[in-house]
């Protein structure tokens, strides 16, 4: 099939309708709304599934929780604020184990920030996206391509593991327009295909409940369980990342989404300079890479997270290189983008020894920080 | 080969289409391509610019501080990035709108009196009124290909045949005029 | 059915089927217990157990899932109507219904009751107006009349610094997308009879597709209300029917042969 | 043998004597005793036979506790209204 | 001033009262709902004061951020599925650097879980309180004691960093009743006291505003830079934990709130037995204690992290640990409590070596998983 | 102010000094700008510059504060009543007003605004009706109009599917803490000078502690519309109009004085 | 000396029209020339005086860009009633 | 002394009141206390019961797995808390409700017929109708404190005193009385 070019917020909700999403429900916002304007416009044509506006994006989530009580292909998009309103639902979609898909096109932030591109909803996604026990599985795509093509994986893997599926991606993602390879149809569920726990008319069978309430702390305990354990068959099979020169690194660049794929022109020129330059692209956020980045961080003499906020999965990365590497942060907030020169700045820097940095150093533009190991010992 | 080219104007001066143009006749000739449109902070109107790479490499960054080549259609613009352009890269202008002359010496930089260009060229279709400046981000974009080489002129024509909106089809041929027009003008800077 | 034949007697009255044959956690004399049962002989009458599915809210009914032998599932606090939608947009076929106390759908869901009835979702929305949050331990709610003493409004409720109690029949009834707004109430057996004939004209209109019913029914919290149940069912004649007075809100045109029938019918 | 009479799942009475208090023959009484969940039950105290069947009992009981039993013949022609919907 | 028997959730209210808390908004939610109810009975008895039952948590928040706006102490408390509808609104307060106080006893979840004790808001709280880059501080105490103080305290932090302060408790200790020495009453403040940003009217100067836009990513950028160093303040300035028999501890036992005052019977009897256990409970949970925990993991054999939940304060602690020990964690969820008996089973496990424990290893009731150095590299 | 003399001359018309000596960030032609200078010029006549309090909204007028020299702040979309709540209950002798659109008050934000007259909060609000989400860039609001085309509409909007436009006046005033509900347009000059007095009643309401007060008033989006300012206007009078009848739908006992003074006085 | 007159903030003026439109003496017209904004502003063309500084163009301009003057006498006799609520 | 005590019955037994004297009691002769109630998955009705726990040392946990008493006010509580109890510990029933006995020989085992108790103590105050079991919680509470020796009774009379409610004034002589008696029990037990 041919190339086309595709706007990201586009080229997922065509993914999403490839992939057979049967009801999509959302609400406007900046910079996402042509996700939920292209489903107003395309949904329409194919009978049986269903687009709706709602009127919040509180809303939203639970016309989603109810379609997927029906064993139904549904999803949600927003961005960053919109985001924070769902959370108390998406909590309640886990509890149940129902499988779900949402789009975040994260903007600056906090508060109504702006409507720039950023990756501050890094924690919201990957640790707690509202209260209670549990992680959605939070895919990051850094192209247009990448992103239809999880968008597309999105619904099995939500059916698979029962759980929500989240596309995390930023306001860059959601406006560039870059060639794409669309996948193929894929024919909606038949009513015998529908889960077995799915809520459709107790014809011919006892009735069936859905809810994510149990009074007894052992009965809640069980359920938790489950979850965790489903969680961790997640984290054994679905950790998906990127390298790019990571076998003589010496000093290895993590990031993710749109950053990944701005590290990678930083990348290119220090490679020209000569530097042993490497880097890691998790693109599952939850589970995050951290086997990976810990075996590679025994491997680099230095690495460097940048994200375009103030410093979220570097707690992650933290945790998992375990004190094996120094580690040292760049990023922006508020819609600023770490550009490939800045990148390349920051590189030379760590590349010529001694380091010795304070905590939180603004110079220049960006918000840096040395992050770990021998810092942290020397800290006040 | 690699190029990042900047194209910006006020908002309706079409300096996205232009990019897209770029980018689809790019992806036709079998580049790598991206193109990502910038928001000022204005909330309408403003100006509006967007950036566009073009690489046989798979693209890392797709914004660019220092583009290799900048397409200003309106002062504003010729003040934000006349300092940036890299070192040997290109700068085409809209000297129906700009009075004033570029000082640096180390980039390529083509005048192109867009507006008029596309005031003769649109004349003829808006029976009897004055002609319009529709076809100045194609003119602007004839002289940037010219200028650069960066892809042939056909593969152009080509994206305009295969993207011109529908309901603009009538325009097609305006188009092609222009942005030939403004190819010959970089011919001529560069001889 | 469980119920045991008794030679030489006809069964006049059993449970009905719809009805889970398990005792619930409702306090004793609470009228909860009773507009289930009214639903469940509805349901039964109108032979859609095997495709309804209730939304269950936040609320005493929490549980209500557990005692209706449709399909069912649990809506975050207030958001029934919602959850409702997703449901019954992806599914039209099926009788979606949600339950819901006055703390749910009068205080923190009304947004999502008006917007669904301002689109007029064929779905239909028991209400359970007991004046009170059964749940928390008797708080004040939006329903709560004024005066009156709960735990989040020790020396009662005081209409000068919190408004009057809201009407919700009253509110709904101004959107076109509700079609059958009614009151009723549980206080007597004449009145459970009207409330159950509601029940089923409301069943009956998301049936043939007409658009959002809303049955609002005054019930009893004997507990919160330190009132024996009898004393409860007196308060509601008493105290709650001036405030909230029973009657038809809403009507739509195409509605009004159903009521008709559902009256010939019974 | 009585027009009506009516069994208590007894069990399942909470004993919040609403059934008492609307029975228009006065036939049901609370227990001393008290059931499997802590609640005297209701009782149906009819040496005279007075039950008619009328269902009012069931009508208003919110536990669903009780079934309603009449003879056929008396029961058609003295249905009473209100328990005529619950009839159906 | 003598002792007085308090219920947690009363002895907070009451303490949020000394303090001069002028304006309470909130909904009811088991197991919180005293404290409301006690606000309700009080607040009427001080003339200016303000009670208010809000619609919603939503409205709650957002009550309280226009009483913020206005300078005034305020306040809101609510249970987990509560504080997840308040995440826009926090991260608006946040965004637009008002001081404001919440408290959470948090309950069983995910969803609407139950009523029990649990600590499954601890990732909500600490990481991610809404979109956006902003950290609230968070307090969290393991008495009712604790709980009245730092809920006094809470207003000042408040006022002084500009910032949300979260007090963080769980059922248990939003139920019991312990002996309590109230505080002193505190004015509440005058009109010349009132911060130089606060909306009272634009009389006799310029107007002013508040809001957390800026469309402007380099003015964004800066809020965030603001805010970024003000968290910088807090995390040198407010760090606060407590420590028990950490000296010689070859096992050092890291839990939170009740779950870190529970602690403390299983390190009596287990030092009993001869075992060199020690505690370390943190008691500001952001800024997390790091440093001191790298220190003290530098002294000791192995951690032992307690929760009651899945393991969250588990990821920070990891970071901070850097590999200088092993880390086990034990937890039990959904409203079930890790009691003394399971903790010295688990202290007795770790202090046999060789330690060998797979991942996720659901043995008897509690959820325990091997969670650091070591493990990870073995992992698949 | 910064209006010239011209020597011989009366200045009859000059900026309010409400209004920030700046330029809006509204297209040409939109009038959102018009409604602050309305509300502008009646703070100036009403004194009360130096104790108003706005609250403004998520929608095209979230830079509002910026235009008005009265103290303000900026809720989350549809939650300004809230805010306002929480505003107005620590500072009495405040006033508080929000300034909302249709998407931020009669989408997401209805429960707060329905919460806060049901409290009969003593606040003042301004209710833009452009029948659409102009922020966003033009998709189908509540208020949308039958077969209206928008970006989320795009086959016009389908009464059928979605439900009728959602009158704000008629479902507000049916609360009796709203005590003063009025609908009024900016279509036309003899409209615009209705507005004003309506919206200077409305803060009056407020001064005498009276309750809730709510102007909509029906407003015009060219842009989003794809419309001339003067077309734009011109549909507000043939299309809007007819769906949204203005007039006073709720004006209270106690506001009617209020009512009178305010004609009388013009 | 025409009876009224008119002083526009052309920089501000974002050339909606909207004034022109209403002017009962049509004394607008918009400029062919741009403003700072790149707008084209209102002018006010009034060589035979005919404004009566009715305030009608300042009342429907969205962007208080109008300043309306008028003759103290004349002004008094003949004020137009829409313009009176706003200059109370 | 640290002691341990859950408090356990039908609710409207007064457990949660008991357990709330033994900590007020406790606090006043200078322990460290904690009490803390516990909720079954019945919404309302069902079992309550409280752990209350009484110390010379700040407390760690206020729940306890293995209580060093109990107090089980009906057949339930004792079948559910017969096994927990500490080897040594103590273990006071109710045997007005309670037919059964206690089959373990590590514990102290005082049956107390509270119900009993307390209707002979409440009847004269209920102007001739028969007594009630309102004060079987106290007469249990009495035995208790006996048996273990915790606390001197004239601590649990002055909570009483202290924090009996306002509108339960005239039920504080027969409280007293009650105590006592419940004591006296135990104390037949020990001997
Ligand atoms: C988001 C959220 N807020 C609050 C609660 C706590 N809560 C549970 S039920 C309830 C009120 C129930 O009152 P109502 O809807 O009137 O039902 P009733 O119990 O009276 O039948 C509340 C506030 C919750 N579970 N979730
Ligand atoms: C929670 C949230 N959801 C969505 C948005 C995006 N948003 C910004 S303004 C707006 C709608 C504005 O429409 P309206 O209130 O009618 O105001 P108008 O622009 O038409 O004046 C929306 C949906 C947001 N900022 N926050
Ligand atoms: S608390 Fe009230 S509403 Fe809830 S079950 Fe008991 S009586 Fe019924
Ligand atoms: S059926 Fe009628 S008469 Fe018989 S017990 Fe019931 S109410 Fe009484
Ligand atoms: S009404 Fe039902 S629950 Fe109540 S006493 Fe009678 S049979 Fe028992
Ligand atoms: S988009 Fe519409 S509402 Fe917003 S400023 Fe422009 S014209 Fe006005
Ligand atoms: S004041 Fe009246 S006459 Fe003069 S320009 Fe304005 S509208 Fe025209
Ligand atoms: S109405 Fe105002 S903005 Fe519009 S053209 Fe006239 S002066 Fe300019
Ligand atoms: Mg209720
Ligand atoms: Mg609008």
């Amino acid at each position: 099939m041919a190339k086309e070019l595709w706007k990201g917020n586009e080229a997922i909700a065509e993914a999403a309708l490839r992939a057979g999403v049967e009801a999509y429900f959302g609400y406007p916002i900046t910079p996402q709304t042509e996700l939920l304007e292209y489903m107003a416009r395309e949904m329409p044509k194919y009978p049986g599934r269903v687009f709706l506006q709602a009127e919040s994006e509180l809303a939203a989530v639970n016309m989603v929780y109810g379609a997927a009580c029906g064993g139904v292909r549904t999803m949600s998009s927003s961005s960053s604020p919109g985001i924070s309103l769902m959370s108390e639902g998406l909590s309640y979609i886990a509890g149940t184990e129902l499988p779900a898909v949402l789009v975040d096109i994260m903007r600056g932030g906090p508060g109504l920030g702006n409507i720039q591109p950023s990756q501050s909803d890094y924690f919201q996604m990957t640790k707690s996206l509202g209260h209670g026990d549990y992680h959605a599985l939070v895919l990051a795509p850094s192209t247009v391509q990448e992103a239809v093509d999880l968008t597309y994986e999105s619904f099995e893997l939500a059916e698979k593991y029962r759980t929500v599926v989240v596309i995390l991606a930023d306001g860059a993602i959601g406006q560039m327009m870059e060639p794409v390879e669309l996948p193929p149809w894929r024919e909606t569920l038949t009513e015998a295909q529908r889960p077995d726990w799915a809520l459709r008319g107790a014809k011919g069978r006892p009735h069936r409940t859905l809810t994510s309430l149990n009074l007894t702390p052992e009965g809640l305990e069980q359920t938790n369980l489950r979850l965790q354990a489903r969680l961790a068959t997640v984290q054994r099979n679905e950790v998906r990342w990127e390298e790019e020169m990571t076998e003589d690194a010496e000093l290895l660049l993590v990031a993710f989404g749109t950053m990944g794929r701005i590290c990678k022109t930083a990348l290119r020129a220090a490679r020209r300079k000569g530097q042993k330059v490497g880097l890691l692209r998790p693109i599952s956020l939850w589970p995050f890479p951290e086997q990976r980045l810990y075996e590679l961080a025994g491997k680099t003499q230095h690495i460097l997270v940048v994200e375009m906020n103030a410093g979220q999965m570097l707690l992650d990365v933290q945790a998992a290189v375990q004190g094996r590497a120094p580690i040292d942060f760049y990023g922006r907030m508020g819609g600023m983008i770490p550009l490939p020169d800045e990148i390349n700045e920051q590189i030379d820097r760590l590349m010529a020894p001694p380091i010795s940095q304070p905590e939180l150093n603004q110079s220049g533009n960006g918000y840096h920080r040395h992050a770990a190991a021998a810092a942290v010992a020397s800290r006040a | 080969m690699h190029e990042e080219i900047i194209i910006s104007g006020f908002g309706g001066q079409g300096a996205l289409f232009a990019g897209q143009l770029l980018a689809y006749a790019g992806m036709d000739s079998g580049k790598h391509v991206t193109w990502i449109p910038s928001y000022g902070p204005e909330m309408r109107g403003g100006t509006a610019h967007c950036t566009v790479v073009i690489s046989d490499e798979p693209i890392g960054s797709p914004m660019v501080r220092n583009p290799s080549a900048v397409i200003a259609l309106n002062l504003p613009s010729l003040d934000k990035y006349e300092g940036l352009v890299k070192p040997g890269g290109v700068l085409v202008y809209n000297s129906s709108l700009i009075e004033r002359t570029v000082a640096r010496d180390d980039i390529r930089v083509t005048p192109a009196p867009a507006n008029a260009i596309s005031m003769e060229e649109t004349a003829p279709l808006l029976e009897g009124k004055p002609g319009d400046a529709r076809l100045a981000n194609v003119v602007m974009l004839g002289a940037l290909v010219q200028a650069t080489g960066m892809l042939p002129l056909e593969a152009i024509e080509a994206a305009l045949a295969a993207h011109l909106p529908q309901r603009h089809r009538r325009w097609l041929g305006p188009n092609g005029h222009a942005l030939r027009r403004g190819a010959s003008i970089a011919e001529a800077v560069a001889l | 059915m469980t119920s045991i034949e008794l030679a030489g007697y006809d069964v006049v009255y059993r449970r009905p089927e719809a009805l889970v044959n398990t005792t619930t956690h409702y306090c004793p004399g609470c009228t909860h217990g009773l507009i289930h049962r009214l639903i469940a002989e509805v349901i039964d009458e109108l032979g859609i157990g095997d495709r309804s599915i209730l939304v269950a809210p936040v609320g005493c009914a929490v549980f209500a899932y557990n005692y209706f032998n449709v399909d069912g599932c649990e809506a975050p606090h207030g958001r029934a109507p919602a959850m409702a939608t997703g449901l019954k947009r992806s599914q039209p076929d099926k009788i979606v219904f949600t339950y819901q106390g006055d703390g749910d759908l009068a205080a923190i869901g009304t947004n999502e009751i008006i917007h669904a009835a301002g689109r007029g979702e064929n779905l239909t929305v028991i209400f359970v107006n007991n004046a009170t949050y059964g749940m928390t331990g008797g708080q004040m709610a939006p329903t709560t009349l004024s005066g009156q003493v709960t735990t989040s409004s020790p020396y009662g409720r005081d209409v000068e610094l919190v408004g009057a109690p809201m009407r919700v029949s009253e509110l709904i009834s101004t959107i076109p997308g509700a079609t059958y707004v009614v009151r009723r109430s549980v206080h007597n057996v004449a009145n459970i009879n009207k409330t159950k004939a509601a029940i089923k004209t409301a069943f009956q209109v998301q049936m043939q597709g007409l658009g959002l019913s809303l049955v609002e029914v005054l019930s009893t919290c004997p507990t919160n209300w330190h009132m024996t149940p009898a004393n409860a069912l007196q308060w509601i004649e008493d105290a709650m029917i001036p405030v909230f007075p029973l009657g038809d809100y809403r009507i739509a045109d195409a509605v009004v042969p159903l009521t008709k029938r559902t009256r010939g019918g019974q | 043998m009585a027009r009506g009479t009516i069994v208590v799942d007894t069990n399942r009475c909470k004993g919040c004597e609403l059934c008492t208090t609307v029975c228009p023959q006065q036939v049901l009484e609370m227990a001393n005793s008290y059931n499997t969940r802590g609640y005297r039950p209701v009782l149906l105290v009819d040496p005279e036979g007075k039950c008619t069947g009328c269902t009012i009992c069931a009508v208003i009981c919110p536990d669903a506790v009780l079934t309603v039993y009449r003879l056929p013949a008396i029961a058609k022609a003295q249905r009473a209204p209100a328990a005529m919907a619950l009839a159906a």
